[in-house]
């Protein structure tokens, strides 16, 4: 397991710090909101000669053959930086879920494109949202010879709008060992945008009404477990984005609160302010050790037991790092931190939304308790 | 509970019950901290209307056109107002806040010409303490009010921020410093306005509830009349601070009945979502409950406490305690509604509001930071922060 | 509801406060760790002239009438001062067990003795201990002709040792609803003394194997909402006594930091240290809201679902008080706040073992959301 | 994980797992922080056991006697050492402490004088920093140290605090000051002194466990050789400090298998007695481990970090992050153990070692407070404190 930052890795980390924070400043980032959720600018730069799409798939499937933790890296800058287009969906949602759910013919088919920035793809994942506990629910899928039949609906499908390949999960009986994996035809999606107090990552409603899919349609081979681990992979990539966003709200009150002057001095002079900011950071260093570590682990090739706990372990120390720093970034900017002018409520609300995106922290800790006390709970 | 305090709950019961299932319904449980810019010119005509009831100033003394309730009634009669649902006061500044201070310290000219309209609902108040270098550090005042000579007038310069209000407004009442020179709390004037005059620009702050209630006050060259001094000049300081010491009052229990409607709803919605089969939000719900029904015990400890002049330890620490519990019920509503939570269908639900709005609670009228170093120096006894060297890098 | 300070329960308190102050010192009770667990002087004084034992019972019953308010202000000097004496087994948990579930007959019988302070008594729960929500759990009673015979363990009977009365709850049947109050006689008690980290209470386990008792044994009419209220008010004055370990470990603890200097300064200075004793007397405050709340509501008279909330209120929030309030006096008292020489590890010690006594905050937040969310769980 | 590695577990297993389950039996998971005070002799015969099987100062260079492992093997070593259950090492502060820092800045002398009693596990180590009036104001030195001219000895007086296994050990490194009226970080002087001479007195602190492992340690007029100074005197502070920077090595990976070994006991126990079924219990034993794994990331990214002489964040952060956990594993056993937490069956159980003992995490080493401090000013950049004016009530 290789948690060392050597000198690819820091020039991974660099070179995306370097784009974003020109590409992707709160003024770009606000015109987004404005613009639907996407930078389209930013995203055609990224998906095409950034490459960032294609760092995590695999040579043979014309990606750079890098692991999750060069992922995890751009994530993070990410989350720094608030970006405002598909880049999760596409690389660390819909990608590692094929990649490991896929079969050899769906993988051969659609993981070249998204390496190769031509596709926006994303995943229509259940009724209750991103729940990596929930796959396929509410979406329900029958045969009619070789053909299938969908009819159901899925909530939250994230950057949902203009993908050009929608992954459904859908089942064939209520037992979630049932469910499957489809490519929806664009035209053949039912989408409801749902205005969202994250502007930055729009989501929409799926319904769908007895739409037929030829077998060829199918993605998977029927493995649930390999969905679990394309999910456990997109938790962990997720886990990286909330570890940028709580990075941020450390390094922005930080130049706040040295910046600021009350009773005569900066208010970061103050110990009390001092000691928050520096439980802030534990966290955040908390939530890198998390995220770098399961990313490694993932990548050192781990049982899919251990990625559950790896997932656990990023999913729940990072939204928990991001929410805390999210929450402190607003109290110690006082006044202005609560208006719409300053950053820190898009912060602030993008974390409270992860935290709800593939898995709860509390879900996540009673799967966790559940393998540790060896019960079902 | 007394007969003449259950009659007093009846009969604002039978006054309120039908109007806001009539006329007013729209009105019901709406405006309030975080539902502020909602419905501004109903909750006008709903002031008008609770005057002609006679259930505006109610714990005012009847000379000044109040009812001149007890404690125990003014307690009685914001919990069932709260309880039924009774709007968000766009009066309660006027009510609460000058009203009081000008019964105190007001001349009679004062009183006379300024209480029978919050009395009636006819003159609306607003709040310029705080400007935007000061922060928590609120004798940090720099507007200047400076007398003209020849008229007696005071011409203002300067900023205020965070006013509540201010759009719906008449009047403001201003913390000024009239001694060029002087430092904190001394040299200060306070000061009666018309908002609707040259030199008054009013500019909302967008929040990040996507909404405005807040707003920026400039002032350029504005008037405040000679007559319009509270105390006189210099004394700003002393009627700023007694005129905080009026917020701590009985309508604490009624923002605890909006609390408890809040909780409510939360319950509810727990209850048809799901959430309430997850075992930590099942513990997070009683525990707010059970929160809500301390502060309730603390504002009774508050009232029934020695009257002596003293801020004692149950009062020293209850804006900490409820807009801390207010911010955690705030993210527990985020975390029920989950992903939900982040869809906005129209406008802010009320949920939503509070997650969101509850952000401010612990930043306004005393963040956090300064309610614990005015606890640890107060009630404890422990020694004030030390005075930076010059270089406080060194 | 009456939440007054006045006079008389001013003159209660102060009055308390002098005679533990006096004789209640660290010096005694440590004394009395080491003889036992009770200090005999200090109990012959406050069950004889003192009078504390019968402050809450009613004057029909040789009580004073007052009510749980007042005996909750005794309480909260007793914690202050780790009374060890069987106070709170007598006057807290046995007497108002038979005020609320007892005959007639057996309140004539055993209040009177209760309340001139001639008897010390106390109650076996259940075979975890004193757990409100398992009352007689491992405890049979059956029936032989009038007798009855009792047969089972109960474990964590406090200041059972010399008890003149041990009130034994027993089930007829494993339905809570079955559960029956005794009055075993000193002789047919086999008692062993539990060695505990909080030496100033003393728990011992009972044992019956087939004790029988005569007809005029049985103490109750059956009324199991009886026996829940009665504990709920145990609980209440248990976490009176809570309140005042809280409130003494912020007073001990502020006065150290006054006194002891670093870096040149007292360490009570540090903005840091002041907000950390600001929060624990936001909580020592929200516990005493939370006591003389729920004290002053069961004088005025409520419901059984009211009482039952008052109780986790008061005991939910004055465990959390001592805990904090405790675990922060050993912290910032520093080195020698971890020593057996100061003070702190009394007060963090009986914390922890009454934070099990009358029901966990966890199981009293359960018992609250199924009422709250209508539903069993 | 490489061949070499896998090897280097395999060899340490199969010489420790026979040992373990034989003649040293008794001292399986024994000893370590919380437990030191158990079974002296025996851990000391161990202590040559290991020697002997070349398993002492496997860090060390092997021209000091150590094995010269790699980074990783020592890890390995370390890791697998606590899985097995290998006890608390009565020689580490020997091994991680004063061993390294003779072999950075002792003389040839003191290298030959003490390492060999330190790798064959003959002679034992404790440290003498800490006083009476200086706490965390670890500069606060007040033991004296004042040279004879005709034998260049040093008498010292004065008094530690805080010396753990002092009872247990023969030579304590004693941090004093040696310019009579220096304060602060000036005027130190770094010096190896006997115990068992005259002037030395060792009293034991008792604990709020009940036991003892800390020590008081009295000078009066006891002796230093001219030639166990270490450093020039005057520069005590620099060496102090450099010692502490061992603290922070690859036995920290020990340490998190100990609280490995704790999660463990603590979860069958959880499983027995039932409190596995409280879901507030199973979510805070999910985050426990989740928290350990963590802490061992951490640990790992210290190790991969780059080698520039500065503390990084991860490393910065670790002392307050893995002291917090720690404590709080204490807490949850204690709430797992229930009403039995409270009651002794002779001695203390490991649980409630751990519940106890762990209180002590967040105060020895830096406190909490002092490890805040250092983050928010050594990582974050923030101000340091500023100086007290001469009347901080003012």
């Amino acid at each position: 397991m290789n948690l060392e930052l050597n000198q690819d890795r820091q020039m991974i980390r660099g070179a995306a710090e370097d784009f974003l924070s020109a590409y992707s400043d709160s003024a770009k980032v606000r015109a987004a909101h404005a613009a639907g959720g996407i930078d389209a600018e930013a995203w055609r730069r990224i998906a095409g000669e950034l490459g960032w799409c294609g760092i995590a798939i695999a040579e043979e499937h014309g990606g750079l053959g890098l692991g999750l933790f060069e992922l995890a890296l751009l994530q993070e800058q990410a989350g720094r930086f608030l970006l405002a287009a598909p880049l999760f969906a596409t690389a660390c949602l819909a990608a590692p879920l094929l990649a490991e759910a896929g079969t050899d013919a769906a993988r051969q088919h659609w993981l070249p494109a998204l390496a190769a920035g031509e596709l926006t793809a994303t995943v229509a994942l259940s009724a209750r949202g991103l729940d990596p506990f929930a796959v396929g629910d509410g979406m329900y899928a029958g045969r009619d010879g070789d053909d299938y039949l969908l009819t159901g609906r899925c909530r939250h499908v994230p950057h949902a709008l203009g993908a050009d390949l929608v992954i459904v999960a859908a089942r064939f009986s209520a037992n979630v060992e049932s469910t499957a994996l489809f490519a929806l035809p664009a035209d053949a999606a039912t989408l409801t945008p749902l205005a969202t107090l994250d502007q930055g990552r729009p989501v929409a409603e799926l319904r769908l009404n007895g739409v037929r899919l030829p077998a060829e349609a199918r993605l998977d081979d029927g493995d649930a477990a390999a969905i679990v681990r394309g999910l456990s992979r997109a938790a962990i990539a997720l886990a990286a984005e909330q570890l940028g966003l709580a990075l941020q709200c450390l390094d922005l009150t930080v130049a706040y609160v040295l910046e600021r002057q009350q009773f005569g001095r900066p208010i970061g002079s103050f110990q009390a302010v001092k000691h928050r900011l520096a439980e802030t950071m534990v966290k955040v260093e908390a939530a890198r050790s998390a995220v770098y570590g399961a990313a490694a682990e993932a990548d050192a090739g781990i049982s899919d037991d251990e990625l559950l706990l790896a997932a656990a372990s990023a999913k729940t120390v990072a939204d928990a790092a991001a929410r805390f720093a999210a929450q402190e970034a607003i109290q110690l900017h006082g006044g202005v931190g609560f208006t719409w002018e300053y950053d820190p409520h898009l912060y602030f609300k993008r974390a409270q939304a992860f935290s709800h995106w593939l898995g709860s922290a509390d879900a996540w800790r009673e799967r966790v308790a559940a393998k540790l006390l060896e019960d079902a709970a | 509970m007394s007969e003449q305090i259950e009659s007093l709950r009846r009969e604002l019961a039978d006054w309120l019950t039908p109007r806001l299932a009539g006329q007013f319904g729209q009105l019901r449980h709406r405006g309030g901290p975080g539902d502020e810019d909602a419905l501004g010119a109903e909750r006008k005509e709903w002031e008008q209307e609770l005057a002609r009831g006679g259930w505006s100033c109610v714990g005012w003394p009847t000379e000044h056109g109040g009812r001149g309730l007890t404690i125990a009634e003014q307690v009685a009669f914001h919990e069932e107002y709260a309880r039924l649902g009774g709007p968000g006061r766009m009066g309660h500044i006027g009510e609460g806040l000058i009203g009081p201070t000008l019964i105190a310290f007001g001349t009679p000219e004062q009183q006379q010409r300024f209480l029978p309209g919050i009395v009636a609902g006819t003159e609306f108040w607003c709040q310029g303490y705080s400007e935007p270098n000061a922060g928590s550090d609120l004798a940090n005042v720099q507007t200047r009010a400076v007398q003209d000579p020849a008229t007696g007038h005071w011409r203002v310069h300067g900023q205020k921020v965070w006013t509540s209000l201010a759009h719906e407004s008449d009047w403001i009442f201003v913390l000024a410093r009239c001694e060029p020179g002087s430092q904190g709390h001394k040299g200060l004037i306070f000061l009666l306005m018309k908002l609707d005059q040259p030199g008054v620009e009013i500019r909302p702050i967008r929040q990040l509830t996507g909404t405005s209630e807040f707003n920026e006050v400039f002032f350029d060259g504005a008037i405040a009349e000679a007559g319009h001094v509270v105390g006189a000049p210099g004394d700003g300081w002393k009627i700023a601070m007694a005129l905080l010491g009026f917020e701590r009052g009985v309508s604490t229990l009624g923002q605890q009945m909006h609390f408890a409607h809040e909780l409510e709803l939360l319950v509810d919605t727990a209850r048809q979502n799901g959430a309430a089969k997850i075992p930590a939000i099942r513990a997070r719900l009683a525990e707010a409950a059970l929160g809500l029904k301390v502060l309730r015990a603390n504002a009774l400890r508050m009232m029934a406490g020695a009257d002596d002049g003293q801020l004692h330890r149950e009062a020293l620490s209850y804006k900490y305690a409820w807009s801390n519990w207010h911010r955690e019920l705030g993210q527990l509503a985020a975390d029920v509604l989950g992903p939900d939570g982040d869809v906005i269908d129209g406008e802010l639900n009320r949920l939503q509001q509070v997650y969101l709005f509850s952000r401010s609670d612990t930043i306004y009228a005393g963040t956090n930071e300064i309610q614990l170093n005015l606890i640890a120096e107060r009630a404890l006894g422990l020694p004030r922060e030390p005075r930076p060297n010059a270089n406080p890098k060194g």
